[in-house]
């Protein structure tokens, strides 16, 4: 584990990573997204119960699910953070945690907007729901707690050990539906590709909405990576490397 | 006439120890008094009835002439107090907590007091919270009033504590203008102050068991 | 002259406890957070019916101011008498009595003005009738002050040590349930569509009373606990 | 020799915190005020009909459990910070997790021992149905060291921070939550006279998880805290 | 040999400001090292740091040729460290306060240590939270560990803060003795040390800008 990640314990070589792996992120992302979403707009049948209404779930769904991934991403990268003591870890942290707040009010948002139609309520204090509640909460502390230190690396410490805590909320929030009868449906996506089996969802339907998981999941690591890029920069300002790529001096990629 | 700041016939009794008995003090514009004794003594305890800040036994504390618990805010505003605990907020920076001393003395700054800090030796530092600072800059950051005070009564309770050598001769000159300038000082401080030009007198206390 | 020199000083003695509490413009927004995550807390516990969360609605506001009042008591005058700033505001050229007003003031502002802000989102998430919504506002705002005014005697009571203090906090608890009784009789009477001015003007006479008294019985704690 | 030397520390640094704590008695109080005060509170909210307030019993008083343990968190490591006796605890020649598992008893002790003792008291005035009173006070027993103990987490997180208590219930309430679920879930379960083995063996495990491993993680917040 | 402790190549950054490159140390049984420099130069970091109570940037800290990281228990079993902040609980009384710190030293005593008390001058104050004794009683009553511990090494920082002179000779004459039993010291002090009888070896910290 420390060999291979023991590399990109410096500032740079994760720098030029990123720069490589970004247009590969970025590119795909926004046309996969775009394919998606359109599909699912435009093409994707009307739901024989909902209507049109159902659309939402192309942004609902692959919010929610990222928004419990990047919390997951996020914790990896605090426990390497403390336990290697790398400081791109620590700023790993800090590039997911608005991505994954803002997936997660996503999800939060369009839920809410769904909910009025299909149970008549925006708001119900159902066990899904208040657990996803909670995890936009953590998103939150975990800036906070950040931001109210005055020094950034103990910021960055202390925010990493309240994201590797928080992270038994995830499994709450994907089994609450299964621990409490209640509103929101249970997990046909998930529980289909984790037990291999056919989802019990019609193919029309089904297939743009896997294109927006992925295309969701492009995007925002799209968006973790240039963050995560700024992060460095901005850190490693005085450093004769990050001076040159600012500058702009040496070619791209030329010295590594 | 009764000076600037005088202590008449003062009794100090803490839980059951009488810590000095019929104390007097007389100190006038231009004078230093320095309070010595062993730890326990009652020096900070004086200082802190002349101050106003302790109920005295018997006796009375005297601006120029009245009584300090008539003229209260006058005398207030006279005089400067800094005691063992400075009173500088841990969260706040130097200018912050500087500006905060200057407009409650109601002389506020226009702007930034930089060259005070400069003098006391804080450039750099103006924006880290003096939590963060080392014990002798947190000192500095309470002593600088000094510098930004029109207060002629200065008592000070070990002012000296923490400070390196450099930071004690540049009291010393500070008192020297202060009591050049007409102010007083009343202090405590277990070191000697050899280094001052006019005149120390002093009021020794015993330790009474 | 005297008079303006007080405001000032009162004013710099409010900013300064306030950039203590914020340091960063986000600070702002954790009171904000937390109300939210209280008040998130009652639904999980209590269950989601609608009509029960309702009716416990004024409670679970109350319940919280009383929480976030006490949250931030403890650092009204402890933290100053630990770090010396306390004995520096009584050698302040104004009645102390002006001082404490401030310090007062800013722990209100801190504790109890993100409530009054919040308050018609909280009873829209908690459902509380909307004939009510006025009236609880107006109970925040009468109330909250008096919880301020009120802790601020315990607390400088006991900021040092002091025997007695055990006692007289407990002595406070007395006076603040006939507040919180007035003021869900308030919300209750309002909720049913009458008009709630009986109790609304009780809890407007403990106001003036306590925020009247209490500056000058915290001076005289204060004086017995800084010596 | 060496598991000796670790028990005689650890019953010194409760002894000394215990009777720390005994000095500043009304501090004490305060959490127990405040019980009270919400005890008080939501009968009059709610209005007497005994059967919703038996409903609204245990999500009531597991709330006030946690908001009650929240107050009294704070004083849990900031004191030490701010007169030194926190790093003179990092240099106590035994494994630091031990002083802190020390500590965590120390708060478990004086937040939630007046809760034990007052629960059947308050299941009486909020009417919560007899069948499930003993389950109230396991879920109680079980669930309290989990407050302080994920709670000594937050503490340790900030304690070097000087920002009031929104931002430490902002990280902690989160974390709670599922505790005050399964606890709620128990005992309505035992309300409704079926036996509440599942949740409470839930809460059992969590109470094992978090005991066991919130030392460490306490460790490593004061480590990032103190310096 | 590596000495007793010995820190090898340190080098110390906080916030923005590298306080301290590649300083090294070595303390022997029976050496005292005084750490001086001005205000802010990183004195007490680098003594935090020898304690272990401060992550350093590079180099280390070795306890007998051991890093103090792998032998933590052992290490601090020989050490007593007194700060800044001296760790005296200020709701309890000086015996309660001083019983806890021999237990958690491992050195219980039997009954209350009142000859400690004694020797440190706090006769008859037994009974009083140590909130209320002086600056300087208070600090004596932290100091009193150097009289009721069994560790080698110690780390004072600033120990003879608040102290009068009587107070400061005291420690002398206890620095001494620890010296002469096998002990060593690393403190700081803006006074010199000319009062000890052994010798006193120098580190001199630069403010850096
Ligand atoms: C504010 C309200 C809502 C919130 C916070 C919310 C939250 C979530 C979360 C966190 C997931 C991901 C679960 C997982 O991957 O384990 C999810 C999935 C889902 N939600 Fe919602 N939801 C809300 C409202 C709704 C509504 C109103 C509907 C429609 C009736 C809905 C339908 C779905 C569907 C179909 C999935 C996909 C489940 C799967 O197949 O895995 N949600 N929601
Ligand atoms: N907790 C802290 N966080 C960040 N920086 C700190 C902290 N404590 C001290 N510093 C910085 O480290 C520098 C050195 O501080 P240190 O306390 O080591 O100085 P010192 O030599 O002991 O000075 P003094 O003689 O005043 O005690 C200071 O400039 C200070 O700004
Ligand atoms: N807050 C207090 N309450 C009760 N007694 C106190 C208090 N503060 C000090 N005393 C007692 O008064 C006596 C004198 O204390 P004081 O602080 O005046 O001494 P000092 O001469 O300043 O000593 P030092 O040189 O140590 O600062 C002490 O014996 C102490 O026990
Ligand atoms: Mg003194
Ligand atoms: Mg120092």
């Amino acid at each position: 584990m420390w060999r291979w990640l023991h590399p990109y314990a410096k500032p740079e070589a994760t720098f030029r990573l990123n720069q490589k792996l970004l247009p590969w992120f970025a590119v795909p992302g926004i046309i996969v997204l775009a394919v998606g979403i359109i599909w699912g707009l435009a093409f994707a049948p009307a739901d024989y119960q909902q209507g049109d209404s159902y659309r939402i779930i192309f942004t609902h769904v692959p919010a929610a699910m990222w928004s419990m991934g990047f919390y997951v991403g996020m914790a990896i990268a605090a426990l390497i953070a403390i336990v290697w003591q790398i400081r791109t870890a620590e700023w790993a942290i800090l590039a997911i945690a608005p991505v994954g707040a803002v997936l997660t009010f996503i999800s939060l948002f369009t839920g809410a907007v769904w909910g009025k139609p299909m149970w008549g309520t925006w708001w119900e204090w159902d066990a899904r729901l208040t657990s996803q509640l909670i995890l936009f909460f953590l998103y939150l502390g975990v800036l906070a707690l950040y931001a109210a230190f005055e020094d950034e690396r103990t910021g960055a410490k202390a925010a990493g050990i309240l994201a590797l805590i928080g992270v038994v909320n995830i499994p709450i929030i994907h089994y609450s539906v299964y621990w409490w009868n209640t509103l929101h449906q249970q997990s046909t996506i998930t529980q289909a590709i984790t037990r291999l089996e056919r989802p019990s969802i019609a193919d029309e339907m089904l297939w743009p909405l896997l294109t927006c998981i992925l295309g969701f999941l492009l995007v925002s690591s799209a968006l973790v990576i240039m963050r995560l890029n700024n992060e460095i920069l901005k850190r490693e300002i005085r450093r004769p490397w990050a001076q040159q790529e600012l500058t702009g001096h040496t070619a791209e990629g030329g010295q590594s | 006439m009764a000076g600037l700041l005088s202590a008449q016939q003062v009794t100090s009794v803490r839980g059951e120890r009488t810590l000095f008995k019929a104390l007097s003090l007389s100190l006038n514009c231009g004078e230093l008094c320095q309070v010595v004794g062993p730890n326990g003594a009652g020096k900070s305890s004086f200082l802190r009835i002349c101050a106003g800040l302790l109920p005295l036994q018997q006796g009375e504390i005297q601006y120029q002439g009245e009584s300090i618990e008539q003229c209260r805010t006058a005398y207030h505003q006279d005089l400067l107090f800094i005691g063992h605990k400075a009173g500088v907020k841990p969260e706040l920076t130097a200018i912050e907590n500087l500006m905060f001393f200057a407009q409650a003395q109601g002389q506020p700054f226009e702007e930034p007091p930089y060259d005070v800090l400069a003098t006391v030796g804080l450039v750099g530092l103006e924006d880290i919270p003096a939590q963060q600072l080392s014990a002798g800059q947190q000192r500095r950051i309470a002593l600088a009033r000094l510098w930004c005070s029109s207060a002629k009564i200065w008592i000070l309770d070990e002012p000296f504590t923490s400070l390196d050598t450099a930071g004690i001769e540049l009291l010393h000159g500070r008192f020297d203008e202060h009591l050049q300038q007409g102010g007083a000082v009343l202090m405590t401080s277990h070191q000697a102050l050899s280094q001052l030009k006019g005149a120390v007198s002093q009021i020794v206390l015993e330790y009474q068991h | 002259m005297a008079k303006i020199r007080t405001a000032t000083i009162l004013t710099a003695l409010i900013k300064r406890d306030l950039s203590v509490a914020m340091r960063q413009r986000s600070d702002l927004l954790n009171p904000i957070i937390f109300l939210l995550v209280v008040i998130t807390l009652f639904p999980l516990g209590v269950g989601p019916e609608p009509e029960i969360l309702g009716r416990i609605a004024p409670g679970v506001i109350w319940v919280s101011a009383l929480l976030s009042a006490l949250l931030g008591l403890e650092r009204l005058f402890r933290d100053d008498f630990r770090d010396g700033a306390l004995e520096q505001m009584l050698l302040l050229p104004v009645a102390t009595e002006w001082a404490i007003v401030g310090k007062i003031f800013v722990h209100w502002l801190l504790s109890a003005a993100p409530l009054l802000i919040l308050a018609p989102l909280l009873a829209l998430l908690l459902n509380l009738p909307q004939e009510a919504w006025f009236t609880l506002w107006m109970t925040l705002l009468l109330g909250t002050p008096v919880l301020s005014s009120v802790g601020a005697i315990g607390v400088a009571l006991t900021v040092s040590l002091n025997k007695g203090g055990a006692l007289l906090s407990l002595l406070l608890l007395p006076l603040l349930v006939p507040l919180l009784i007035f003021a869900t009789a308030a919300i209750e009477t309002a909720a049913s569509g009458l008009p709630a001015l009986g109790p609304l003007a009780f809890m407007g006479a403990i106001l003036v009373l306590t925020t009247t008294l209490s500056p000058f019985a915290v001076h005289a704690a204060l004086r017995v606990s800084v010596n």
